[in-house]
Formats: C-alpha cells, structure tokens, sequence
C-alpha cells in the first residue's frame, strides 16, 4: 500500500507537469465557465495531446488511459485551468457521435470540438422531465428528409453560445415511455431556436431553457435508429465523468480556519466541545472521500472501469457542502448574513456556498436518485413498481399540474 | 387545561390571515428583491389601521394593548408569506425595547407614532461577527455622544429610529435611542443573503443619542429584549415552516414523474413526515413561548430559548426540503423557495445563532438543576 | 392559555386522586406485563367505575369523556399501576365486540374482561404478514356451523394465559387480499392450539408465537360477515389507545442526571460543548412533544376525537430513546458495557434501554409506517402504488423466502 | 498510487473468509450466548495452525511476522462472522503492549506460546467509568505488589495473563505483567452488553505483578498501543458492518410486504444506500489506517482515531438499520442481528468511546495547525 505513482505514471505526470508549467500560468482563472482564454488553451491540450487522453488516436485521442486521465486532471487542478465549457461536448456529446455517427461526420465535428473551436450542448432535460428523463415531450416529427422540432427544453449549460447540440426528443406519442424517443445532434443557430438564461437561487445564471419553434434538422443528422434515442441516451449518460467528491465551497480546511478565526465566549471557537464534535464529523468523511477517490484512482490504475460506486462521493459531498456552509453562518453568529466580501470572514465563502448547496443537490442527479443508484446498481435490490414502462406515452398520467 | 391560543387571538390570526392573502402575495416581496420597493408601505398602513402595530403598545401610549399571543399568532402569519415589513425589528424588538424601558415621554413620543405606523424603529445590537455578549460591544456613549459600528442592522434602510445598544464610559452597557437623521450617522447597504431585509451597516461619528429611560438592569435589559424577541420570532419560523411543508405538500401532489405523483415516492413521503414532524414540535414549544411570554412567567428565558431554537431547527429543515421536494424548480430564481431558504437562515442569525441560545438554555437548566 | 383543569375535570381529578389515594398503594408495582395483583385491582377500578371511563353505562363503562380518561391515567401513573395486561382486553377487543358480536355475548364476555377475571389477547400478526397484516395467511375453513383453523399467529402478548383471543384469518385465497378475511373470537383453551414463548432481544419474553392445528371455532364467535374480516380489523385497530410519547427508558432527565454524575477531562460531563449541544436538542425534543401532548390532551379536553397525529409522538419518543441510552454508554466511556445493576450507572439504566430500543422502534408500527401515515392520512399525500389490491390472494409474489 | 490491500494480504483475507465461513458459522457464538461455552477453543486452535495468532509477532519470537495488513485483513474477517475468540484483545492489545514494551526475556516467554495458542493473554485499562486517562488510573503498584480493582476486561475469563496499566508510588503511569493464576485476584464475571466478550471484573489484592520490560514513556506508551489496536479494531468493525449490510440487503430481497420485495420500497432503498456509504468510507478511512500502521507513521495517531471513529459509525449505523429492515423479526434473540447491535456498540466502546477519540484526533488537527 502506498501512494505513489507506478514508474508509468510517474514519467506520465512529469511530462504533464512540464506541459503545465510551460504553459499553465498564462491561462489561470478563477471563473470556471468562462470561454475567456478556454479556447485558446484548448487548442494548446490538443496539440499536445492532453486534451482527450482517452480517446483512441484516430479521433484525435492521445489513446491513453484511465488513470493518465485522472493524472492530467490532478495536476491542471493546481493551474485552476478546469474550463467546464467543453466539458459537455467533449465528456457528453463526443462519445455519443463516435458510437453513433458516420465517419464523414467524425471527420467534420470531432477535431472542432476537440480544439476549443466550436462548443457544444446537451439538450435533454425538460420542465416536465427531471429525474424522470425518460418523460420527455418534446415532438419531432418526421417531413420527407427533414425533421422538425417543437417544445421546450431546459438547465442547458452554455446553450446561449453553443454552435451545436445533442437532443432528445419524442418522435411516437403512441409508444410506450422509453421506445418513442429519437436522438439527433443539430446546429444551435437554426432558425426557431431561442435561448433564456435562467436565474438561479445564486442570482447568477448559468443554465438556458431552449424553446424550439418549428427548428429544422436534416435525417441524417439523426444518431440511432427512429424511436432508439433511449439506447443512444444511455450511451451518453455512462459517459458522465466520474462524480467528483468536492461539491466546491468550504470544506473542512476552511471551517476549520473560521474557526480558529472567530471566538466562542473570549475562546477560540474551535476549542467549543460543539464545535470540535462538528469539526471531527466533517474531518471523518473528507477523509473518507478522499480515500474512497484513492481507491477509485487505484481501480482505475489496475484497468478497471468506473461504476456507480463514484456516486457516493457526489451525494456525500453535497450534503457536506450544505451542512459546512450552514454551520459556518452560524458560527459568525449575528454576522452571518452579511453577504459583502469586505465585512464577511474568508470573503462570504460560507454564504456563497449556503446558496449554492441546494444546486449541488439536485445538479447531475438529486440526491434521491443517488440513493436510488446506490441501492439498485450497487447493492442490487429490486426496482421499484414501473406503472410507466408498457403504455402508450400519451395515456401517462401528467397530474393537474399539466 | 387549556394548552391551545385564546379564542381572541385566534380571530385576529384569522383575519391576518385571510387579510394577508389578499394583501400580501409573494409579488410584494419579489418586488423588494428587485430593488423596486424597499418594504410594503401600503401594507404597514393597512397593518397599522388594522391595530397590528399597536398590538404590543399599552392603551395610554396610543396602542392596542392586545397582549403577548396576538403578537405571535401576528408573526405567525406575517412569516407564512414572507410580508416585507419591518415587524420583527420595529413591532417586536424596538417597541419592547421602548415599552420595558422608555421614559413617560419617549414613549408618549414615540408609541404613538409607532401604533399609527407614522415611525419605524429598529434594534442595533451586532457588530460584525459574534453572538450578543458584552464583550462584543464596542459602541460607546460618552458625553451623549455615540461612537461605534453597527452591522447587520435589518430594516435599517426604512426605519426612522434605532435602539442601540452600547457602553458608557464606565464600561456598562446600556440601551440608547438615535434618531436616524442626526448628523453623523453613515448608513451603507449591505448585501444580505436575505435581501428583503432592508440590511445596512451603520456608523456612527460622535452622534448625538439619548438614553433610552434611565432604568437598564446592564446586559439583563438587553437579553430580555433578546428573550421575547425569540418568543416572537418562533412563532414568524413555524409560520414559514408550515408554509413550506404546504408549498412542498402541494407541489408533490402536483409533480409527477413516472407516470405518478412524486409525493407517492416513499422519499418523498418521509422527508414531509420528518418536515411535519420538526413544525409541529416548534408549534407547541411555540405555545409554551407564548404561554410564558403572556405570563412574564419566571421560566421565559427557558420557553424563550426553546421555542427559537426548535423552530430554527423546524424553518431550516422545511425550507431546505421544500427545495429538494420542488428539484430542478426549486433552484430557480423564479420559484418562491428560495426565499423561504433566505429567511429561514436570516431569521436564524437575527438575535444570535444556534450556539448563543444553546448556551442561554442550557444556563438556565444548569441553574434549575443546581438552584 | 393556560395548564390548569377546568372546573369539571378539576373536580373529577380530586375524586380519582382520593380513590387512588385510598386503594393505589397496595397495588403498586414495577411490572407493568405482572398478573399479579392485577386482576385485584381491576375489580376495585371496576366497581368504582374507572376500569373503563369512555365505555357507555349499559356496557359497564363510565359514560365519561377522552379527557377523564387521560386524567385517571395520569393520576394512575403516579402509582405505577399501569397494568398492560388488561390493555389489549379493553383497549382492542372489546370495542371490537361492542360494534360486531351479539347482545348476548356481550353479556356473557364484557363484564369479566372488565373486572379482569378473562384475559383476552389478539391474534393478528404473522411471520410473513408485519407490516402488510392484509398478508395473514392462517386459513380458515367452514365446515358445517364450524371454522377449522391452520397457521401460525405471532407477536401475541399474553397468548400463553389469555382466555379468550380475537383472530383475523383468511377463508378465501382466491378472493383479493383484503376481501378473503373473516375475523373471530374464541377460547385460547381450545384444543390444537399451542403457544411459544419468543425470546426478545432483550432476553425477555413479552410476546408469543400461536401454532394452530385443526382449531375448531363455532360460526357464531365470527364478528362481520364472511370476507368482512379486514373491516373488522380495522375497528380494532382504529382502537389502539392514543401512543405514548415516552417510549421508556432514560429520557432527558437522565441523561442530564447522567452528564452531571459523570467526569470529562476532571470536569462535570454536561460542561462540555458536545454534550451541552446534544442536551439541548434532546430537551428541545422532549418539551415539544411535552406541549404536543398538552396540545392533544386540550383538543379531546374540546371533544375531539384523537386523529393520526399522534403517530409522532410515538414516532419521535422510540428515536429519541434510541440516540439517548447510546449516548448515555458512550458517556459512560469503557464502563459503558457493563450491565450489572450495582456497578453500572443508574442501575444499568442506559444499557437496559439501548436493548429495548429496537423492540420500541418496530412494535406497534415500525418507524417507516409511522411516516406513512403521517405522509398519507395527515399531509394528505398519495398512496404509493398497490400491486396486491386486485388480484387473488394465492397469485401475490411471495418472494423465495417463502 | 496504490491504495489497495497488498496481494499477500488478500490471499491471506480470502484464505480466512473462507475457512471462517465453514469453520465459524453462527452457531459458534450462539453457544457462548448460551453460556455452554466462553469462546470457540477449537477455532482458536485452527487460528495458531494457521499462523494468525502469531501474524503480528516476530519470527524471532515464535511468529510469523505478517505484518500489519494482515493483522487488519483477519480482524476484518472475523469481525464480519462475529467469531467467538478473544483476537482483539489477546492478538491485538496484549501482544502490542508485549512487543512493543516487554523484556526479552518476557518476550521470550510469552509470546511463543501466544503464537502457538497455548496461552491467552487481555489488556486491564478501565476501571469502571470514564474514558482512558491517567486520572483514572487507581491501580496501584507498590513494591511488586499490585492493588486495585480493573473492569470491564473483555475475554477476563479465558485469559491466562493479563497487562496491567496501573501507576507506581511515585504516581507514574506504567505497563505491568500479571499471571491470572496469581493469588489475591478475585475474578467475578459481568453481565455485558455483549455476553460473547467474556467480560469479567479483576480485583487486586497484593497480587505480585512484574513491570513489562522498564522503558515505557508512562502514559505515551498506553496511547500508543490503543492507537494501534484502534486501527485494528477499524478493521474488525467494518467487516461487522458489511455483514450487516449485506444481511440487510438479503433479507430485503427475499421478504415480500404488500405483494414486493420490502427492498423495492424507497424507505428501505435509501436506509441501506446510507450504510453503504458509511461502511464504505469506513473502510477507506481504514486502510489509511492500515497504511500508517504499516509505515509506523507519525500520522498513526491521526490516522487511528479516523479510522475508528468512522467504522464506530458505519458498525453502529448497519447494526441499527441491520435490525430496523428485519423489522419483527430483527428482534428476536432467533435471529442474528442483535449480536451484531451488542458487538457493534461494545467495539465501540472497549478501548475508550467516541468522545474521547473526538479529542484525540482533534488534539492532532491542533497541532498540526498550530505546529
């Protein structure tokens, strides 16, 4: 047991360290959605070969492995260089083309993508159909050569700027749920298309709804067969990236620092027994992530693929996000709702991040289907009562709320 | 026994509500989080020909007199819907302040004005980070003349008058009434996580303040204040509380997802049950507040306590599950929960966290135990 | 707002006080399951109209209100003369006959149940049928003006010296589930029937297993009609008495008692910040179910009847048992397992506790049914989807543990 | 990175699954619940055969010197089938406090018989309540003669010797050797919470004792053979939890309610989803144990009380949700989930309870925070 890199590994991260350092410094940022830079950074992992370690070399791939992945990402992580702007189309959208795509199609998106030059979005959720993906309602409907697109779709990241995107939509009312549903990738600068921001709980906005009005898309842009969009679905769910443990905002190194930082009646508050017991909570399960991770990281170095055991680390950090931010205002006591930078201790991190927990825990899966995974994939207890899966889609109840 | 509001406040809680219904929607307070009215001025006028604001004011003083349950079954309903007025701050803690320890003529002044809505107070007690404690005032009176900090001051933006709290130059604290036009007084909007209170810091440059009575016990005048502010405030938690176990209630009646309504999902279900369960622990430990507060019982400080705390506890925990029952919906701007997750934290903060009122009650049960 | 009795109950209060006062000492006891003396005392109570308060006049009963009745039981209280045996008798099956059986068998059985000289037990539960009762499947048979009974009852308390038992049984397997039942009365002394006691957890036996073997039972001890029983059942279960919030064992009190007793760090145990914090939210939890009770106590005090609101307090008094004599041992530190009366704190009262704990959180309802219920009957939420509503009884999966 | 249980280590952990399943059924401790035996001498006879009792004792010794991981893997194994032997006390606590602090000639003595069976030795800390400190320490060693009075000592009634924390004349904390045969011990049996442990209570009247080798560092040395055996107990719980949980999962596949599987319901689903992150990060929080026991690293301390303090958790979690899933029958004395409640909780609590590893792991965030 030990936590060093393998001599593969070692003399992988040595040339990644070098690249970074070589190059990392000039990219930097601290706004992680940003496409200020990204692009151009994008093309420089590319031409290097970091910008899909994974992916085989004829698409452009570095053709490496799991583990070099992780390696790469550990080490860009210090240059804060996680641009999450092509993380959809290059983690979501591109290994959806490579299964279903022809290779003309391959040849004209895949290197784009790859460089940073054209963006791409996923366009799958809708106001009706959340956990529930499969209940989609959006309609295509087949004319001659051409489909064509009416509803709504929505918390599509990045569809304001997106030049292309994957969609899921109902082709057959008439089917049962998950057998009337077609897939298709299109231009996100068709006519009909409009993109909304919408304002989170945060006040920012970093989700779109996208209302689609009559938008055009050529057949042979559809991927699957007519009515497979479910199988070609799944394709891209598996390749969400392994969840990562740290939801973002304070964890325990910063609570612990507030408190050390405040008192508690003339004493540091860390030395408050409450406080400790908080603290000692908090230290167990980071510590618990973050090996869990080792073990994960371990898996993937002996070859193994990543399941659905990376789901806890996800559940577990989100609730600890909530739980860390909350106690965090409490300690700063008749302070803690002060959200001003200046006046707030460690610059309203804790009030940031009490904001942002609840999207941490409906984000990419609430915490209920979290469970739901563990105990089904995982544990392998049964499924629950479908009443959903034999009917035709259009006799589903909706409830009074349709 | 009779563990149950009187009959008259339930007809005033009645009313209020149904009045708060039509007065009231969550458009009132949308339209404070965007910056388009600071507070509901049409319905603090509504509330003050309604007799809510006098509620707490002696007949004498130009108020109701309606005693210490109709002030709670009030907060109640004004924290059901979120009403953006200054009533925790002006109603409760600035008229109690007054009414306990004005003069005959600041409160012949001031009541008055206070019950017909004309003036609003607020109560400047924090300054930065820290519970309420002695040590953590550095605001100090010498000469008449007030020097200091003061933030966050909620409903600081719309109040005419501010009780402070601050030292002399003896080094004993005691309770102060600043007109807010006086020169020398810096107001500066803070950026709250609950932007509907008003919040602003407060600084004050050799203010000229007065002594609020001259018959201040210390700290003990102030934490009294504190006590029966958290009465009231218990009472404004459940009624968010319930609220969001309504909200949450109905949307997962509403809301289905495969092929059924999500509040037939056991998760769900259990989540409301828990919800259910934590509003209806505070609603009684409420009662028991209330109990004490119309008594002036010996054992206030210990209701008082008890009543906030399970009630932080039963608003946070329904606020935060009434996102996650609503999903995706529920992170929207656009959905009213957020506000309820803001307040409910916000009201948490106001008189002191959960540490404070752990330490207030567990000093009055060592007491018992030891006395 | 106010604790005090009105003029009414005050005067009642005094009456039952000074018949306590009289009688209450010679029966005390710290057994509540003891037959002993209990059959005495329920005579006395009876004659002087307090063995059952709610009950009408013409059936022996007091005429009186749910008010009295919780008044007479909080005096009671105080002389630990709290008899479970008669519980089940009074509580459930006799209301059971007042609304099913024959004017003559409730001349025959009432009084003697009343003044304890018949025991009655309730043969409901089964191996396989817990929480789902509808799922009974001890068979019933007619022949001729009899019912041949076959199966096997559990959870029975009292089933080894009851007289008399009420039964749930199924005599149509191919009927659905709910409509296949009929429900009984008959003598425990019958023959074919054999009792076992069941080892607790705890060491103890408070409950009984029930073998049925070609039990025969006349036509006229069924209650309700043929396939009627599950509507019978629920009149006796409409009956459980109003659950209790204290679930037994140490509760705030003694935990504080405990932390006061005890030393951490050459300091008295409820001086530390961890314990202070956990004090708090059990006495927090400990008066809001006080005042919920008070809450209750003041609407039957109104004429109200006790709804499911109830199923909280029984709810959070097994948890709050449950986390309190954990937490009462891990105070206790390395000692903490020790369960000997004379050298373990409070007689080994944590420990006793932490055993029972379990047993409290799953009889009468287990934890996840009392969230139902509150989800359901008071919040109003929907069911969860049935699949074992229409179909015959004899085609229900039963899973490979059958 | 290799974070992963050694191979040698796995093939010896798959060898002890195995023959534990066959050799080790829960029969085994059934009789000692009944009281017809205390522990199980013929696995225990197995355990020496194949080498386990001396896993963590040099070869030198009459060991196998296995190292640490697999002292952690077998604990892990028989905790998760419960055996009926006294492993964490005679092959954890005693033979560490022995190689670590004993003479040669002690070592010499002792610990080849303990390799090969022969002889069983336990560890005598508490006395009565409160968590390990030196305050608490009574026992007394005066002249080679030991007075005092040590309970509960788990497996007091099978051990042949017994290591002794006591103070000398000169109040200094120390580690001594004491023969159970010796005169002047009254050994009486305790009723436990866990009746499998053995547990007696030692009293010391004049009972001649030697001193464990002469360089112990007082109180530093106890620490640091609890934090090794915490480590090691990490292990044992984590097993006791995957059983649990993997007990829980069978049962809610196979008991049908409401015509499903009882783990096709949400309630049931969600319960067992929170074990299994309990146990799971338990058992990461483990083998970081493991590795600094393994490095004898200066982060063993750290490290230690993580791993106990989240298999604490996870053990008592599962043990709990264990029992809650059988519903009815999870509590009966029949079926077999109450002796892992006893066990969860009596691990919990046998070399100190959860506040007091609190504040040994908080102590060392301390330092390095401040160091």
């Amino acid at each position: 047991m030990d936590f060093n890199d393998t001599p593969e590994e070692a003399e992988f991260r040595t040339e990644v360290r070098a690249f970074l350092q070589q190059h990392g410094d000039k990219y930097r940022t601290r706004d992680s959605f940003s496409r200020k830079n990204a692009k151009e950074w994008q093309a420089i992992k590319a031409d290097a070969g970091y910008a899909a370690i994974t992916w085989p070399t004829r698409l452009g791939g570095r053709g490496g492995t799991e583990i070099q992945q992780v390696i790469y990402d550990e080490e860009e992580r210090h240059y804060e260089l996680v641009y999450n702007v092509f993380r959809v189309g290059l983690g979501m959208c591109m290994p959806t083309l490579f299964a279903y795509a022809t290779e003309e199609q391959l040849e004209r998106y895949v290197e784009p993508a790859l460089r940073g030059e054209e963006l791409w979005c996923q366009l799958f959720s809708e106001p009706a159909a959340g956990s529930d993906l499969a209940g989609i309602r959006t309609k295509a409907e087949q004319d001659g050569d051409e489909w064509v697109i009416n509803g709504q779709k929505i918390w599509t990241s990045f569809a304001d700027t997106a030049d292309f995107g994957i969609l899921l939509a109902r082709s057959d009312f008439d089917a049962p749920k998950h057998k009337g549903l077609t897939f298709f990738f299109l231009d996100m600068k068709s006519p009909g298309i409009e993109c909304r921001p919408i304002k989170q709980i945060t006040g920012d906005s970093h989700f779109c709804e996208v209302f689609f009005d009559d938008v055009r898309i050529p057949d042979n842009q559809r991927l699957g067969k007519i009515g497979g969009g479910w199988k070609v679905a799944l394709t891209t769910l598996m390749n969400e990236r392994m969840a990562v443990g740290h939801a973002g905002g304070p964890d325990f190194e910063e609570i612990f620092a507030l408190a050390q930082s405040l008192e508690i009646d003339g004493q540091p508050a860390f030395k408050n027994g409450a406080v400790r017991e908080k603290l000692v909570d908090w230290f167990i399960t980071c510590q618990g992530v973050k090996y869990t991770n080792f073990r994960l990281i371990t898996a993937l170095s002996q070859g193994q693929q990543p399941g659905p055991e990376a789901s806890i680390m996800k559940l577990v950090g989100a609730e600890k996000q909530q739980e860390i931010a909350s106690y965090g205002m409490d300690l700063i006591g008749m302070g803690g709702n002060v959200m001003d930078k200046e006046l707030s201790p460690m610059a309203a991190a804790f009030q940031d991040s009490f904001l942002f927990a609840p999207v941490s825990q409906v984000a990419g899966g609430t915490n209920e289907i979290m469970r739901n995974i563990i105990a089904e994939r995982v544990l392998g207890l049964p499924a629950d009562i479908r009443i959903d899966k034999d009917v035709p889609f259009r006799d589903l109840p909706t409830g009074p709320g349709k | 026994m009779n563990f149950d509001i009187s009959e008259d406040a339930k007809a005033v809680a009645n009313t209020a509500r149904d009045f708060l219904r039509e007065h009231s929607p969550m458009t009132a307070i949308r339209r404070v989080f965007d910056e388009e009215i600071q507070y509901d001025a049409e319905l603090w006028k509504s509330m003050a020909e309604l007799g809510w604001l006098g509620a707490g004011i002696p007949e004498k003083f130009g108020g109701f007199e309606l005693g210490g349950e109709v002030l709670c079954v009030l907060a109640e309903e004004i924290g059901r819907v979120l009403a953006p007025v200054p009533f925790s701050t002006s109603v409760s803690l600035a008229t109690s302040a007054i009414c306990a320890h004005g003069s005959d003529a600041q409160k012949c002044d001031l009541l008055p004005k206070m019950a017909a809505g004309e003036i609003i107070g607020t109560f400047a007690l924090a300054e930065g980070v820290g519970d309420p404690s002695p040590a953590r005032i550095e605001a100090v009176v010498e000469n008449g003349r007030l020097n200091g900090n003061k933030y966050p001051v909620a409903d600081g933006s719309v109040a005419d008058f501010v009780v402070i709290v601050a030292h002399d130059s003896a080094g004993d604290i005691g309770l102060y009434f600043c007109d807010l036009s006086a020169s020398g007084i810096t107001s500066t909007p803070i950026e709250s996580v609950d932007p509907s209170r008003n919040t602003v810091s407060l600084s004050f440059e050799n203010v000229e303040v007065e002594p609020l009575g001259d018959a201040w016990q210390g700290w003990q005048s102030v934490q009294n204040i504190l006590d029966q502010a958290a009465v009231i405030l218990a009472f404004e938690q459940t009624g968010g509380a319930q609220a969001c176990l309504e909200m949450a209630r109905d949307y997962a009646i509403e809301r289905y997802a495969f092929g059924r309504p999500i509040g037939s999902f056991q998760a769900v279900k259990h989540k409301l049950a828990n919800v259910y369960i934590a509003t209806e622990l505070a609603r009684s430990n409420a009662y028991y507040g209330a109990w004490a507060l119309g008594e002036n019982s010996a054992e206030l400080a210990q209701a008082a306590a008890t009543a906030h705390l399970s009630a932080c506890n039963a608003f946070q925990l329904a606020a935060r599950e009434n996102i996650q029952t609503h999903g995706g919906m529920g992170i929207t701007w656009e959905a009213d929960c957020h506000m309820y997750f803001r307040r409910a934290k916000s009201l948490g903060l106001e008189i002191g966290g959960s540490l404070f009122w752990q330490e207030r009650l567990m000093s009055q049960l060592e007491q018992q135990a030891t006395g």
